[in-house]
């Protein structure tokens, strides 16, 4: 099952203003860079974003809030970004703030048919506030329903042909979980092999959750908090 | 004399248990990691997708693959695993993790925590805090025990929107070490030559103090 | 002439189309495979944990680490995918699965599916059928038309317990192909050499029939 | 993280009458045999077994039916065991059928902290009696809870001495699910390697869920169906 498209213009071919994106990452880590410049390029806007972090000014999904295309982002941390900020504060951009494990398992929800889930998450706070509460083993809990959208767009390490695909390190996070929860999933890839190259046994994220994969032309893969220790 | 941040990691570092999976949150808590006291060994996990946290790496060694959830690069120790960010909290939903520390803006006597959000100034978001303090059963914030201002940030109530409920069980500050229950805060440590009336004074929220306060021993 | 169960799967297999992903149960089902038409690339995915099956191994290769859910050895297909079973049911209940094919004691005429429990009898259980016939949007059953006691299979309402409720659109029987739509299975397709009065006459449920009923086309 | 105990004897150390245990496999596929001859040999009884199927009349779950161990199954398929039929239709065995989706997924669901969550699967049926139906995207789900266990015990392939596992192929199955769940997680592998030697990217199992692990001593690894095609 072949699902190679030829370049990003192509994957990204259908996604219009005003739909509802899932983009992978967490901070710059993992994000579809090829992607979210491609987004840049098509102009489209009014999109509905949901993305663990907003990027920074110059980079990530900063790029799409500087030419104002986001219309609300749904997020769990939104640091970093001046211009998100300015916006936010303005009224321009519309926010919803979810706890992050929320935001990870409304995902996984998604995309696993699951309309709905009990999480301890958020009880007392803000979050919570017209959410059905429930109490188990003598905690509350708060309903919080399934994220879908139109199209997620993830970032992957290694893909093959069929569309399976393997992360590395912690550029794992929201990608595979967002790579099943898209009525048509994008992946981006640093490398495209064959399919029978991976070993079935260990892919992250199957193929069948994705519908069009192809090799990102460049990854800058920035760096957002440089730590390191003198050599001894 | 108070603590400064890195005494306080140190105190906190003493609440470690041998065999213990360690949430630490950014900033104060980061710093818990330099003090694993000898003998005991813990596993650091991060809320971005790893278990077996390493120090940071060599100039030179960054992967922007590889980061905490901070953001900051980090190495991964022998026998460190990745993992997506579902698996991630279910590990800390699902109470795997024992210990988290994590700071806070205010504490309540009756363990509530705000530590997300400041109304009509920039909210940032809550990230994983929310899902942390809801699950874990061992939470120790790490903080100063005033703001800038010079005022208590242990307080009767939070003033601040809420982060979670009933959940914080103990507060290591600049000052002392207190302990949260039947909707108060117990004093159970001074600081190296801080006395008792600098902590009361230094403490909004009703404070029980017993007869005798030890000092913390650091060494 | 009534299809024998290789004629069924034979037709079933003409409901396949290229880029499926494709369940197919125990019995009838599973020999659909043998007949993907040409020209067509299909992906057979198992719900024990396995996308891109393969057919049986070779005398002599069989590993008992790699069964589908019938528990029959099998082999992997180049880039074929193992997981767990909540990735499994993930990827049906969240219906990334194009095409259920399934067995089935009784179908209703509401498209209710009977196939997992005889009352009195033993029970083995509804393994993932429920699941299945739950969340698929497009369900197919193969069966024989009638029981061995030449009673009707295709009914007006089940009499043993439900797998799952307004689920099938497609029955395919050694008889006939029937859509299920408004309350009533329309018939589509005759057997070779199988009358209208047959297939009428062997199914309980209301029948709609066309002027017109196409033979099968098998080759 | 040392998690390595010496034998399967000191790995069962605890388990009791009466307990709930969870076991991992799919019919004779990645079942933790080692474990499962301990039970025997233990004699533990009245046990509530949390597992996909009951094992053949002398492989498996079968061997503690036999014994009369089990009090109480909770499964989603118990075909292919005689004895098994012969308690449940006497009246000696209680028996909670479950389908396969919903077991996974409340296993999962124990493991990961969400008490409670809505599936499409079984409403309608009698697995749908007493349960909460609620509507989500125009279809009735009900609302299903979290399965926890004192004890799970799991089969892995390989596993490292920080309790970290892999699987291999479909053996995978409800293992990592199980472990998940377990107050206690018990994992027998085929190999059991240093800490260090197996791929951070490539762990099923993350050893954070894992309390015990040793090396098995020996896998029949009997197959249900050999089924095959002549060399051609």
């Amino acid at each position: 099952m072949n699902k190679v498209v030829k370049d990003v213009e192509q994957a990204l071919e259908g996604v219009e203003s005003g739909m509802t994106l899932m983009l992978g990452g967490f901070g710059l880590c993992g994000i579809p860079e090829n992607s979210i410049a491609q987004l840049v390029k098509m102009g489209v806007s009014d999109l509905t974003c949901i993305s663990n972090n907003a990027g920074v000014d110059d980079f990530g999904l900063g790029l799409l809030l500087q030419g104002k295309q986001i219309k609300k982002m749904i997020s769990s941390y939104v640091g970093e970004n001046d211009e998100f900020e300015r916006q936010m504060l303005s009224g321009e951009l519309e926010v919803d703030l979810i706890p992050q494990g929320s935001l990870a398992e409304r995902c996984r929800a998604g995309g696993a048919g699951v309309p709905a889930f009990f999480t301890p998450a958020g009880f007392g706070t803000e979050i919570a506030e017209g959410k059905e509460v429930r109490e188990y083993n003598g905690k509350p809990h708060i309903l919080e329903s399934a994220l879908t959208a139109d199209f997620a767009i993830v970032k992957a390490w290694k893909g093959d042909t069929e569309g399976n695909l393997i992360y590395k390190a912690t550029a794992r996070n929201f990608n595979p979980l967002m790579a099943m929860a898209g009525k048509i999933t994008i992946a981006e890839v640093e490398e495209l092999v064959p399919a029978g190259e991976l070993d079935p046994n260990f892919i992250h994220t199957p193929g069948i959750f994705v519908q069009r994969i192809f090799q990102g032309e460049k990854f800058e893969k920035r760096i957002e908090q440089r730590t390191v220790r003198p050599k001894e | 004399m108070a603590l400064d941040k890195n005494g306080i990691a140190k105190r906190i570092a003493q609440e470690l248990r041998d065999g213990y999976y360690v949430n630490l949150g950014i900033g104060i808590p980061t710093l818990v990691a330099n003090y694993i006291p000898e003998g005991i060994e813990v596993e650091f996990q991060s809320e971005n997708g790893i278990l077996g946290m390493g120090p940071f790496p060599f100039e030179g060694e960054e992967d922007a693959d590889l980061i905490n959830a901070g953001k900051q690069t980090i190495t991964a120790r022998n026998g460190a695993v990745f993992f997506d960010s579902a698996t991630s909290f279910a590990m800390i939903r699902g109470q795997h993790v024992q210990l988290t520390v994590l700071g806070a803006m205010e504490v309540a006597q009756n363990g509530d925590i705000a530590n997300w959000k400041i109304p009509g100034k920039m909210v940032k978001g809550m990230g994983g805090a929310m899902d942390l303090v809801a699950s874990a059963d061992n939470i120790i914030v790490a903080m100063m025990h005033t703001n800038r201002a010079g005022e208590s940030k242990l307080l009767k109530e939070c003033t601040l929107p809420l982060t979670g409920v009933n959940c914080v069980s103990k507060v290591v500050t600049n000052l002392a070490v207190l302990e949260i229950r039947d909707n108060q805060f117990h004093l159970v440590e001074r600081a190296p030559g801080v006395s008792v009336e600098e902590i009361q004074a230094a403490t909004s929220g009703d404070l029980v103090i017993p007869d005798h306060v030890p000092e913390m021993n650091l060494d």
